[in-house]
């Protein structure tokens, strides 16, 4: 798929810094992410992926800079206002976050619950969304039960039943193998197909070679390079 | 309908954390019991103290010239001071009677007498009232003032000990049962907060998939009423049984006629469970403004 | 060498783990003070009743007859009776003296006697035990089986009831402070329990990377040693400082000559920090028993 | 590395099962792992690879079947020897397990303080080791400030710090970029020509392919082939 630049952005960093104490984790990013966009990024173990994503669902704030998100400025949000911008996203995050204690029906039904959807209607989302990951008979399930690519799955589930308008997956795939991950990347690929825009965090470049869409290359903390393969 | 979607939840939850929640009832349970046997204890005591507090009389000798018409003007007149709770008339006859009945082995001494010199007098009784010796002395100063009065008499020294003391002993029964209440209190809150401390990690989940705070609160709101009901309820009822099994053992051969142990009244052990509930919705309601800060 | 190294482990893990700490001390320090708090209660309380329980005599009447040097046999027999703890010898006159002044405005009833129809008599206090009625009337039996001894009075009504409710008072203080005891126990292990459930994972860990139980229980025995004492040494200052605060204000008022408020005894305060201590390690104990069971 | 079929065998299964509830995790397996050898388990998510590993170091117990041990009899064991066998293994876990209240330098100490090692040389060992993962300088952070690759290289280090006999690693490059993964497999060859066992869960075929050691294919549970490539 090939980028438009100059479609609408979803997403636009300036100059963005993100400080853990002394630690740069982020440093002078700026980056445009058009609605509707596939995009990687990729960087080698500690370029700071994980903390560009947290940006994002204010799972962190900036240290410097701004962030637009569809039009709001991150930094001008206030507290109440945080669960509403989180539920544009579907989080897939590096070490899954399932909670132990809850079922996995539970786990996926609390994303639709939140918003106050009926529970009929959260009862055949969450069965059609697991039957897509191939999860539908852990339904009862707890996660510290399941195998890790099991729980990623899980993840994946989670973060799709919303239907969000962006999705932000962590290393989606990274405890999954060939034939499963394809099927993750094909459900990305349905919800791109509906309008959703896709980022990706991968050290991956095999994947994002072969997916062909542009990547964000991160090498600690400094943008290196924004380039549609 | 919200309500009871959050409630359902909230039985989930209960549910799914057993162990905690049973920790949590059960640390309720404990606090309820201690505060409940203190003021078991204390109100008993009260009680037994009260008893022997009521004995405490104020005599007003009438002078001998008294009319028949000036008794019962006076006693109209000591009837109306505050603190009063009753006045009896005792005839001079009705007094030396008593004498002899006191004095016992003695009264032989009182065989030969051919004329009774004792006076008419009024037996006054106090108002039950957290007393202090001072206070008595201000009613039997007000009983001295009326004219047909000859002399009051109150008391031994004993008794002015005992009403202050009793005094104290209230006071620091009260400053007890606050400071047990609070430790109480902060027992719970603690309990809590440690069981919230240990689902942090859950709370934090589903604040990131877009809860909002009061939809993680409610929850924990209700967990912590239904904690605090059953933990308040089990509480009184191991005390009541505590108390059956003590008493129906022990008491018996105790049993006086002026004084009868007694349980919480039952309006005080509808207030524990309604404070029961207060506690456990309070003790989330501090954890949670905690773990919910940022 | 081995125990300093589990030592410096103990003490990191507690600066590790400030929350849960700061929590687990607290509630033994409230623990602490409740306990702390009633036993302190009940010890004045009970020297209190204890000083009234003093004030118990049996009198005992000669025979008008017994010549004097049967008055000094009576008065050996009577000290020989277990229970007793001091006899005086009333004379006649002494106890027309004593009347007189009881009598007080009645007195001049006795003004124009010429004979002294009262018998010597003694006077028997006590020894300070737990007192039964029972009890005391059997010394008073004993008593009045001396053949110089005429008759025995001791006491009215309220005496005995006031020896039995202080018994029942002294049994129900004594049972409520053992519950309030191991209520305090089991709070403190709950919270313990608690802590270590949300640390259930860190000793998963160890046990995976080939620790021995020992090594894993060893810190938490010893921080719970350690939590015990600062606990209990919190809770102690706390309850000095609140009964400072109130008696410096109050109690002034309220000294009287026989009875004193104290504090707790030494002896007690520092039992309970080695038994804060001793409670710190059993909570540990309990809890790391359940969660190595597997 | 060519396997050497008629070493001495360090691990042998003979008709083991696993089964949690009705769920059958692992189906008759039968396999000899020799001395020395550097094997691969591979397989889909969900194969039960982890489950595997588990049964060696005693994280779950067999249902059915024989596992011998360096010689012992695994459900022979005495509860109180447990510990002793498992410090003959390093373990890195698919989801890490490092102590999240403790710094990176204390989780990979307590390898060492357990076998009573003196204090000097374990400070030693341990920044030598983490010096050889790259993360020499976060000794002093938690493992919640790090990330996922961070995390993993930490896992590595303190399954190597204890010179184990056997390395049990599941998944340990999964959240590593290519460069952190290769530093990974260079001191597993290290360790392997010490004459470390080496055993490596992994659904990564890729990998297996490279490095051309024997590998065991698991699928639901089953044995499927036991090849070196
Ligand atoms: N809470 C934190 N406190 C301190 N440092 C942090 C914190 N979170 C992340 N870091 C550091 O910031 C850097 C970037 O972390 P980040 O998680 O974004 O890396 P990443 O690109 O996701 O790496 P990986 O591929 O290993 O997951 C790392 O060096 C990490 O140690
Ligand atoms: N404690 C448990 N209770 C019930 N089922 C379990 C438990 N642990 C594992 N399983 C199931 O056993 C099967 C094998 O799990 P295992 O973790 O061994 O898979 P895996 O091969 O490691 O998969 P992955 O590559 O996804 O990590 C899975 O279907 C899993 O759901
Ligand atoms: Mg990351
Ligand atoms: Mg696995």
């Amino acid at each position: 798929m090939i980028q438009e630049p100059h479609k609408a952005a979803i997403i636009q960093m300036f100059h963005v810094h993100k400080y853990y104490g002394s630690k740069n984790a982020l440093v002078d990013i700026t980056l445009d992410i058009s609605k509707n966009e596939f995009v990687f990024i990729s960087g080698p173990s500690g370029a700071g992926k994980t903390t560009l994503l947290k940006l994002l669902y204010l799972g962190e704030c900036v240290s410097e800079g701004q962030i637009l998100l569809d039009g709001m400025n991150l930094s001008r949000i206030s507290r109440r206002q945080i669960p509403f911008l989180r539920r544009k996203f579907g989080l897939i995050f590096q070490d899954y976050k399932l909670i132990p204690t809850k079922t996995v029906f539970d786990n996926i039904a609390l994303v639709l619950e939140v918003t106050g959807k009926k529970s009929r209607l959260i009862q055949k989302k969450v069965k059609s969304v697991l039957r897509t990951v191939g999860m539908e008979a852990r339904l009862n399930s707890f996660p510290p039960s399941l195998s890790g690519g099991e729980q990623q799955r899980i993840a994946v589930a989670r973060a799709v039943v919303g239907d969000p308008k962006i999705i932000l997956a962590d290393e989606p795939t990274g405890n999954l193998d060939a034939d499963s991950a394809t099927i993750i990347f094909d459900l990305f690929k349905e919800f791109h197909a509906r309008g959703t825009t896709i980022i990706i965090a991968t050290h991956d470049k095999e994947l994002i070679r072969k997916s062909g869409n542009r990547s964000i290359y991160l090498k600690k903390g400094c943008l290196q390079s924004s380039s549609t393969l | 309908m919200i309500l009871s979607f959050f409630f359902k939840r909230a039985v989930q939850d209960i549910l799914d954390n057993k162990v905690l929640n049973a920790i949590t009832i059960f640390t309720i349970t404990l606090s309820i019991l201690i505060i409940g046997a203190f003021t078991l204890f204390f109100i008993n005591t009260n009680d037994l103290m009260g008893a022997w507090e009521k004995n405490i009389r104020i005599m007003a000798y009438l002078k001998p010239t008294t009319p028949e018409s000036g008794i019962q003007e006076t006693e109209k007149k000591l009837k109306k001071i505050t603190g009063v709770y009753n006045v009896r008339f005792i005839s001079k006859k009705e007094a030396l009677n008593r004498l002899k009945n006191q004095l016992k082995r003695q009264s032989s001494l009182l065989e030969d007498l051919n004329a009774n010199p004792l006076p008419d007098a009024f037996e006054i009784s106090l108002i039950t009232q957290p007393r202090v010796w001072e206070k008595i002395e201000n009613i039997a100063r007000l009983v001295e003032s009326i004219p047909s009065i000859d002399e009051v008499e109150y008391g031994q020294r004993w008794i002015e000990q005992f009403t202050n003391i009793f005094y104290l002993f209230k006071l620091t029964g009260y400053a007890m049962g606050g400071m047990f209440l609070m430790a109480a209190v902060l027992i719970i809150a603690n309990t809590i907060r440690l069981v919230i401390y240990s689902r942090r990690s859950e709370i934090e989940i589903m604040r990131i998939v877009g809860a909002t705070d009061s939809f993680i609160k409610a929850p924990f709101y209700i967990e912590g009423i239904i904690q605090g009901a059953f933990g308040s309820i089990l509480g009184i009822t191991i005390l009541f049984l505590i108390f059956k099994y003590i008493f129906s053992n022990i008491a018996g051969e105790f049993s006086t006629h002026f004084f009868y142990i007694r349980f919480l009244p039952f309006a005080i052990s509808g207030c524990t469970v309604v404070g029961g509930m207060f506690l456990g919705w309070f003790g989330s309601y501090l954890s949670l403004r905690q773990f919910l800060k940022l």
